[in-house]
């Protein structure tokens, strides 16, 4: 009888979910923006991101295989890399500059920190970082959606047919360029950019393969909350600080700077705040620690979209909290219940 | 139910000095006879439960209790299983008769310890202290655990046997708040307590709380939280704010001790889980076999993996069969494949996605999966920054964990490599 | 412009965008030998902020004072590692009899440093800027010395995370840590024309 | 002419020299003063390991510089082997000041595992699947039959830093070449089968057992246990017995015949040579008495 | 006291015996050398100097320490002469500084002999991205200044970058780096030529 | 520095140690800041690797010279004073005969005054053997120092110009990886190379 008789330390029932499938619930709240994607972008959606995925794969394989341990692919993990990178990068973005991407992402990302679990940063925004720091030109050309709204204005008047258009984004970086110009004619005002909401929200604009649908990632993030697959306070934090720190712009100089409606609903904003800042390896883990990560990031997105260099921050404002993240784990402690015992 | 043939009596059911055994080899023995003598202020005396004679007295390794001399008595012919007495207990009681002198005589004599699953002489624990005095006493009647039932089952039938211990306890430390904490999926229990309290004058004071199902809502220091709103000092026990928690059973027992004079010699055991044929509830003598409850229970199926020594939060699992029931065993219970679940069987933990579900789930507010890398890491200090004392055992991180982490596990582990350290360490 | 911006711009672009670990490559050695934990890492931090800031005020005074106007500039390089070495200590004697507290929080690591990088390349650095007046130097060093600061805390508390994580044997240590602080500079870009 | 040169060179860089020269001065005072008033009593190994460190204070043994970490291994001779720069050499010589090696003035205190039970000579009453350290394995009772012998999760291979512990089939056997005596692995082990043993010689004889349950038991739960059948307390007064278990009094010990007898009269075996090239146990079911003959 | 001095000698003389010899060792190299420095840098700055005016033979300073204005205040910097094979002054030179997106960034700057027409940059040193900002030096970029009008330039981020006239084509992904250089030939040349015609250093009618 | 065994007199080993097996950069991690910083492209690499050859030589000459007359308190400044004395006489060679190489190195090299490698070299080798073993000496750990800066130069100049040593290399449609130009091309190169020596010596010594 003693064969199949097995001891271990308590408990010894569990609760029925593993680390696939919170994973899996996160790649299945990901499915509406990905049809989003292939609607707008066509075969480039298609293209970008099914190499961004088999790069990704075919990565943590090898390095399993170099490291001789069991595979790791189980997991999803890897999958969800593939897919938040590729709706991080611009659909025109050729496939060489994906594979090296993601590979760079799983390698140096991830599995050089031991794989799952171990990376402090998230590895998606590190691809996409690499790739920002290696082919500049290429990570800022924008493809025009298949369906593309009519009201979009266009890049330049000099240039009519240009295949490329500007983010909602740009506009509005302009906006802010232009403040301190005179001359009326060159002046570009955030009307312009305030009147691509309507786009944004369904997803007809220019922009990342996956970031466009405001709609489509909120069901997304809506369903991952329902699920409890994360918990409300980053993605809120997130929203509430970015709301808060562009309206103080706003009430400042509505004609140089956007609306905070306008922020939250373009750019990064939105799959940030529900599927990248979210993602629990690289955020703190106690809810004082995601208060503070969620406002962190919302705010110095809104400070490099505002004052920095780049249109657009939530892949840095990411890092950058990600970076902070072991130091806010360390100055979140939580005190147990009854105080801190004294021995 | 028969009497078993033989019974292991360990002379260490409890936490505190281990009992001295005052019968030898071959001497007969009566039920009730006492056979181990407590000395210590901190301790219980031990009684056989059977009429038989002493064949052995020999080092025994218990799971829980530690290694301690047990005495194997083998059972005689003349043997009637006991009854439980709850029947003799009616609505008019009298707390009055008894001076707390007494009971707590009583108690000390009848060898009753904590049966909530601590094991601590409750002799010690209704003994009043000046120093610190009890002002509140709360009947532990959650049973938080799943599958175990024993308690439910004694707060049905032995109502008023419970409510007369409540009263002598609180008799015994001068105390007059009462309450009895159920939880609130077992409606009857409570509908029970109530009527009861309400037909006997006596009680009138005790006050019944329906308190919510929520692992471990049965721990004292969460049991204290939903009742009074009250956090016990983390790391410290419930007197140092007054308040005193007893089990049930442990209630009854003391009723039974002081009324009655007779000993704790049996104990109402749940044998229980997907493993086992029959499922049920027992009045089983200290010192049966394991084994032999569940062979009377119909034995194991097939498919069962797991004997576990308690409920399957906190219960302890054994592969021997012949570990002896003790005063604080109140189930066991046998698991399957299929609870378990698969990837747990295998004993594969996966990396930590620092989800952070185990510190949401923990209920003393505890970093788990801090204090559990850290243990592993050999990083005890670290460890100890994180407050890994303060943690109660009671597993909700280990079950919540979608990574497989033995996170509860671990925590022990450090807890006892920490003691040993502690201990090594004058030399 | 109006001076207090410039000072206060002056102290974030050594720290954030132009910190000397991540865009100049100094220190590194320290940067990797003691990040390993936090507390130590914080007390490095602090030493080496002491230690830029006297001697890049120290040497920029020798310099502007001594130096150039004999014109002996040949011997700058010898001047500057000989005033930082001496000036860090007679400070190190004097923190250790008389404040013995502060030496035990930073003051053991004085001796380590005061012949490392960060300190005689902000010096050449300060020399290479051009910097004319006391005061932006003054603030340039602590920033300079700050910036070190915070990235070995943020390196070091990332590393105690680390310990507990599977990192493959062969870049357990330093070359992990390196390839950390890469991805920390490619967070750190973020910040770039912010600050002009 | 070339003195011309060489006056127009002096009058060109006396200038630099002199400034060095005061520089040079004034370092050299400071630095003196310095050296003087700042001498601090310290323990004379502190300065014995600091000289044998590289002193580059390059940090790299995580403390601040060659002194603190000098003044740290002194306290806490765990540490030693930290200093990267310095590597084998230099952590060779640290332990020689420090005396973790062998000397000869004493006997060096060398542990022992109090048990040779490979996994095959164990009883398992059931397959252990919870976390694989030998303290948390310990918690439980059913872990393995035998409540005292090595359970082989390495909790003691863990705790050393010489890597002199490996874990062969189920028992941990220690590589004398290795150890240093640091005496990590005794604290470790949950159940306290490593015993620091003072090694008079190269190889030590041990009673390789802990085991207190009855003949019957022991028997049943291991194949190479004491049973406690006192054989050979009768060969030596070394051999004592503690309960239901032989144990050597290490105060007694003397090789020579009758220790060898002992060692051959034991049926199950458990007494064993351990230490630098000691012999390989004797198997577990070969009968003594031809194994004596052999010999 | 002497005791003292004496035990101080007797720790401290190879300190200072070898301090003196190594600052001798230093003066001497850099006697040795020094000529050779000097010359390499006047022969870069020459060198810059003369690929951006083509017909020069010769450079004089024409004002020294002159005042040019940067982002930072103004900085002094010599104003160069450019003379050709026949001693005719042809044009003007003179390096400025500004602020671009990582560092400075210091240009050579020529102009002709009326200060009328650019004839382009010259990077002295900058630190800006390569692959962005570095594009600079680049001839698609400093090109567009060859003859254009030295007058105000402007940054326009589309057009035609081979039409020479005031309108200068960014570097696409480094508009800072060309906001840069324009503002830095936005500032100076104006204030070169006011300080040139005060002096009466123009050619003005092309003599 | 007392000690008991005088160390083993052997001259090729001297010159080879500091090729691999004691290489500063790959095996004992000193001297960590130029690899990272000046190694954008080959040529200025082999340019640091050479001024830090010639100031280890000259160094390790000066202070195995006086190695006897040594007082402890003042054997690091010593060490740093000789150091900086030839690092002056390097830079304003470099400044002379090199003025485009000078002015891309820039401060880093008065940084190698402060650089790990000599001052280690002084202390472990030149201030206990006589000249010749520290000349070797100090040719091998200079030499292993340089052969490790141009490894990265190497790989950094390929992948971020497509060119090595200003030839160049790559295909045509190859579009340079900026990244690698930029401070997280050197890190998490250097990063990596580390974790690869650190594999190859664990495969050699098991
Ligand atoms: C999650 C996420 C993060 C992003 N982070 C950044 C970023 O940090 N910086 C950036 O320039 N673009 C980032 N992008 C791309 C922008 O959202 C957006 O597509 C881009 O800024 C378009 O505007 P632009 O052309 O003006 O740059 C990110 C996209 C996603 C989906
Ligand atoms: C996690 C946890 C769960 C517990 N669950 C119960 C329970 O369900 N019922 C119970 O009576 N005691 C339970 N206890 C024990 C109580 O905390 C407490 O020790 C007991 O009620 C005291 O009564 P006693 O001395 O009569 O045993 C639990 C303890 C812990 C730590
Ligand atoms: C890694 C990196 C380096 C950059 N370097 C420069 C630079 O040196 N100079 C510059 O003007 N812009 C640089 N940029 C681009 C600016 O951040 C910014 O995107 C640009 O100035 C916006 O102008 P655009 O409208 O031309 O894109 C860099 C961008 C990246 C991602
Ligand atoms: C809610 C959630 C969000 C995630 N977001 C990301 C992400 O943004 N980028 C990524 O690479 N992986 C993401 N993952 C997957 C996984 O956690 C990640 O690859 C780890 O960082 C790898 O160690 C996410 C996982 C979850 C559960
Ligand atoms: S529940 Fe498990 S996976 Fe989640 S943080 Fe805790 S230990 Fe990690
Ligand atoms: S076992 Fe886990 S959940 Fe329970 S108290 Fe301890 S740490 Fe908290
Ligand atoms: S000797 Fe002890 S610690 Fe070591 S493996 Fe055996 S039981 Fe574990
Ligand atoms: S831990 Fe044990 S085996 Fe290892 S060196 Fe120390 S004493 Fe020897
Ligand atoms: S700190 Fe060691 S070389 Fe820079």
């Amino acid at each position: 009888m003693a064969q199949n008789i097995i001891v271990s330390p308590s408990p010894h029932i569990y609760k029925r979910h593993s680390t696939r499938s919170i994973m899996l619930n996160v790649i299945i709240a990901l499915v509406p923006a990905m049809v989003a994607s292939v609607i707008f972008f066509r075969t480039r959606a298609v293209y970008v991101i099914s190499s961004c995925i088999i790069t990704c794969v075919v990565s943590e394989w090898l390095c399993n295989l170099v490291r001789r341990q069991p595979s790791s692919l189980g997991d999803l993990s890897a999958v969800i890399t593939g897919i938040i990178l590729a709706f991080s990068v611009p659909p025109a973005l050729p496939v060489w500059a994906c594979v090296i991407g993601s590979a760079f992402a799983i390698i140096v990302g991830k599995m050089v920190f031991g794989g799952l679990g171990g990376n402090v940063f998230n590895p998606a925004m590190i691809g996409r970082a690499f790739l920002t720091a290696s082919f500049g030109m290429l990570m800022t050309t924008w493809t025009v959606p298949a369906t593309i709204d009519k009201n979009m204005p266009t890049i330049s008047p000099a240039n009519p047919a240009a295949m490329t258009q500007a983010t909602p984004l740009a506009w509005s970086k302009q906006a802010i360029k232009a403040r301190n110009i005179e001359d009326t004619s060159k002046k570009v005002t955030t009307s312009v950019a305030n009147s691509m909401l309507r786009s944004s929200f369904f997803g007809s604009r220019g922009g990342c393969v996956g970031e466009t649908s405001a709609l489509a990632l909120v069901i997304g993030g809506l369903y991952l909350l329902i699920t409890g697959t994360i918990t409300w306070h980053i993605p809120l934090a997130v929203l509430i600080s970015a709301f808060v720190f562009s309206t103080i712009p706003y009430l400042i100089d509505s004609t140089a700077y956007a609306s905070p409606l306008f922020h939250l609903m373009t750019g990064g904003m939105l799959i940030g705040a529900f599927f990248i800042a979210t993602d629990p390896v690289t955020s703190p883990f106690t809810a004082k620690g995601r208060w503070i990560f969620g406002i962190g990031v919302g705010g110095l997105t809104i400070l490099i979209r505002t004052l920095g260099e780049y249109p657009e921050g939530m892949m840095f404002s990411i890092l950058l909290m990600n970076s902070v993240t072991p130091l806010i784990d360390k100055f979140c402690k939580i005190i147990p219940a009854g105080g801190k015992p004294n021995v | 139910m028969p009497v078993p043939k033989q019974l292991a009596v360990m002379l260490s059911q409890h936490i505190g000095a281990i009992c001295k055994p005052v019968v030898n080899k071959k001497d007969r023995v009566t039920a009730g006879q006492l056979i181990g003598s407590a000395d210590a202020f901190v301790s219980a005396p031990v009684h056989s439960p059977v009429n038989g004679t002493v064949k052995d007295i020999t080092l025994c390794s218990h799971p829980v209790l530690g290694r301690a001399e047990a005495i194997i008595i083998e059972s005689g012919e003349d043997n009637q299983p006991r009854r439980p007495c709850a029947d003799k207990f009616g609505n008019s009681f009298d707390t009055g008769r008894f001076s707390p002198e007494q009971i707590f005589d009583a108690v000390r004599r009848a060898g009753i310890v904590g049966m909530g699953g601590a094991g601590f002489p409750t002799s010690v624990k209704i003994r009043a202290n000046p120093s610190s005095p009890i002002h509140t006493v709360i009947i532990n009647g959650c049973e938080c655990e799943p599958f175990i039932t024993c308690d439910y089952r004694i707060m049905l039938e032995w109502t008023n046997q419970i409510i007369a211990g409540a009263l002598l306890i609180g008799r015994a430390l001068d105390c007059k708040d009462i309450f009895i904490g159920i939880e609130d999926n077992k409606p009857k229990a409570v509908d029970a307590f109530r009527q009861a309290v309400k037909d006997m004058p006596v009680a009138a004071g005790i006050e019944v709380v329906a308190v919510k199902t929520k692992y471990p809502q049965g721990g004292e220091r969460h049991l204290i939280k939903s009742i009074l709103n009250k956090d016990v000092p983390a790391g410290g026990i419930p007197p140092m704010i007054g308040v005193l928690v007893n089990n049930v059973a442990t209630a009854a027992a003391i009723a039974e001790a002081v009324i009655f004079d007779s000993p704790l010699t049996y104990r109402p055991v749940t044998v229980s889980g997907s493993g086992i044929k029959r499922v049920g509830n027992f009045y089983v003598p200290v010192g049966m076999a394991a084994g032999e409850l569940i062979e009377l229970a119909g034995g194991l199926t097939d498919d069962a993996v797991k004997i576990i020594l308690g409920g399957p939060m906190m219960g302890i699992a054994v592969a021997d069969l012949s570990t002896p029931i003790t005063k604080t065993s109140g189930a066991i219970t046998i698991l399957t494949e299929k609870e378990i679940g698969g990837s747990r069987m295998r004993g594969k933990e996966t990396p930590c996605i620092r989800c952070g579900r185990c510190i949401q789930s923990c209920p003393v507010n505890l970093n788990p999966t801090r204090i559990a890398h850290a243990v592993k890491n050999n990083l005890f200090e670290t460890a100890g920054q994180y407050y890994m004392s303060a943690c109660t055992e009671c597993g909700c991180c280990s079950y919540i964990c979608p990574a497989d982490i033995e996170l509860a596990g671990l925590i022990k582990t450090g807890k006892i490599f920490v003691a040993r350290q502690k201990k090594l360490m004058p030399k | 412009m109006d001076r207090a911006y410039i000072l206060i711009m002056g102290f974030l672009s050594v720290v954030i965008v132009n910190n000397f670990v991540f865009t100049k490559f100094l220190g590194t050695c320290p940067y990797l030998g003691v990040s390993g934990r936090l507390d130590t890492a914080f007390g490095m931090g602090l030493a080496v902020t002491f230690v830029t800031a006297l001697s890049g005020i120290l040497t920029w005074l020798i310099d502007f004072y001594v130096l150039v106007p004999l014109g002996l500039q040949i011997t700058r390089y010898i001047c500057y590692i000989v005033v930082i070495a001496g000036a860090v200590q007679l400070v190190e004697m004097y923190v250790k009899k008389f404040f013995p507290p502060l030496y035990k929080s930073f003051g053991i690591f004085l001796p380590l440093i005061s012949t490392n990088c960060v300190i005689l390349g902000l010096c050449l650095f300060i020399n290479i800027w051009g910097t004319d007046n006391l005061l932006e130097v003054a603030v340039l060093s602590t920033g300079t010395g700050f910036g070190f600061a915070v990235a070995i805390c943020i390196m070091a508390a990332i590393r105690e995370n680390l310990i507990m994580v599977d990192v493959p044997e062969s870049l357990k240590g330093a070359p992990i840590t390196l390839i950390t602080a890469g991805l920390l500079t490619l967070a750190f870009m973020g910040f770039t024309g912010m600050i002009k | 002419m070339i003195l011309a040169d060489i006056i127009s060179l002096w009058n060109s860089s006396w200038p630099a020299g002199l400034t060095m020269l005061l520089l040079g001065l004034g370092f050299a005072v400071v630095l003196l003063i310095a050296s003087e008033r700042l001498k601090v009593l310290q323990d004379e190994r502190v300065e014995r390991v600091f000289a044998a460190l590289p002193n580059i204070n390059c940090g790299a043994c995580g403390f601040a510089g060659c002194q603190e970490y000098a003044k740290m291994v002194v306290a806490e001779p765990t540490l030693l082997g930290k200093c990267f720069p310095g590597g084998q050499k230099t952590m060779e010589r640290v332990a020689g000041i420090l005396n973790l090696r062998i000397s000869n003035s004493h006997a060096p205190k060398r542990p022992v595992v109090h048990c040779r039970a490979h996994t095959g000579d164990r009883t398992y009453l059931a397959k252990y699947s919870g976390i694989p350290t030998c303290t948390a394995a310990n918690a439980l009772a059913n872990v393995q039959a035998c409540k005292f012998g090595c359970m082989g999760f390495g909790d003691c291979k863990a705790s050393c830093k010489f890597s002199a512990i490996n874990i062969i089939d189920g028992l941990a056997t220690i590589n004398y070449e290795k150890c240093t005596g640091c005496t990590a692995c005794s604290k470790t082990c949950p159940r306290e089968l490593i015993e620091m043993v003072p090694f008079k010689y190269d190889i030590m004889m041990t009673v390789a057992c802990r085991s207190q349950e009855n003949a019957k038991d022991t028997k049943t739960f291991c194949k190479v246990g004491c049973i406690g059948c006192r054989l050979c307390t009768k060969q030596n007064d070394a051999f004592e017995m503690a309960g239901n278990l032989a144990k050597l009094n290490y105060k007694k010990y003397q090789p020579g015949e009758t220790f060898e007898a002992a060692m051959n009269k034991c049926p199950t075996g458990v007494i064993v040579y351990r230490g630098k090239g000691a012999q390989p146990d004797r198997p577990a079911e070969q009968k003594p008495q031809k194994e004596a003959q052999k010999a | 006291m002497f005791n003292k001095v004496k035990y101080f000698i007797e720790q401290s003389w190879l300190l200072l015996v070898t301090s003196f010899l190594f600052g001798l060792l230093i003066a001497v190299a850099d006697a040795a050398w020094s000529a050779k420095v000097e010359q390499n840098k006047a022969e870069k700055l020459r060198g810059l100097m003369a690929s951006l005016i083509s017909d020069a033979n010769s450079f004089e300073i024409a004002i020294p320490a002159a005042q040019i204005p940067s982002d930072k205040g103004p900085v002094k910097t010599d104003i160069y002469k450019a003379f050709d094979a026949q001693g005719k002054c042809i044009g003007f030179a003179f390096i400025v500084v500004g602020t671009g997106f990582a560092d400075k960034i210091e240009l050579v700057v020529a102009v002709d002999a009326r200060c009328e027409k650019l004839f382009g940059f010259n990077v002295l040193s900058s630190n800006e991205t390569p692959g962005f900002g570095d594009k600079m030096k680049n001839a698609s970029f400093s090109s567009q200044f060859k003859g254009a009008p030295a007058g105000k330039l402007s940054l326009i981020k589309i057009g035609d970058s081979g039409k020479i006239d005031d309108e200068i084509v960014a570097i696409s992904g480094a508009t800072v780096t060309s906001t840069a250089v324009i503002n830095i030939f936005n500032r100076s040349v104006i204030s070169v030529k006011k300080q040139l015609q005060e002096k009466g250093l123009l050619t003005n009618n092309g003599g | 520095m007392a000690d008991e065994n005088p160390v083993k007199v052997n001259y090729l080993d001297a010159l080879t140690a500091g090729l691999w097996r004691e290489n500063p950069t790959f095996r004992l991690l000193i001297g960590m800041c130029p690899p990272l910083a000046v190694t954008t492209a080959v040529k200025p690499a082999l340019t640091m690797g050479l001024s830090v050859i010639f100031v280890l030589v000259c160094s390790n000459i000066a202070i195995s010279l006086m190695r006897k007359l040594l007082k402890p308190h003042l054997r690091i400044i010593m060490f740093t004073l000789s150091i900086a004395a030839f690092v002056t006489i390097c830079d304003l060679y470099l400044r002379a005969f090199a003025p485009l190489m000078s002015e891309i190195l820039g401060a880093y090299v008065p940084l190698i005054i402060v650089n790990c490698i000599i001052i280690f070299r002084a202390e472990a080798c030149a201030s206990k053997n006589n000249v010749w073993f520290s000349i070797l000496d100090g040719i091998g750990s200079g030499t292993g120092f340089t052969i490790a800066l141009c490894i990265i130069a190497g790989i950094r100049e390929i992948l971020a110009s497509g060119t090595f040593a200003g030839i160049a290399v790559m295909p045509r449609g190859f579009v340079p990886w900026a990244a690698m130009q930029m401070p997280v091309g050197a890190f998490v190169l250097l990063g990596l190379l580390l974790g690869l020596s650190s594999l190859l010596t664990a495969k050699r010594t098991n």
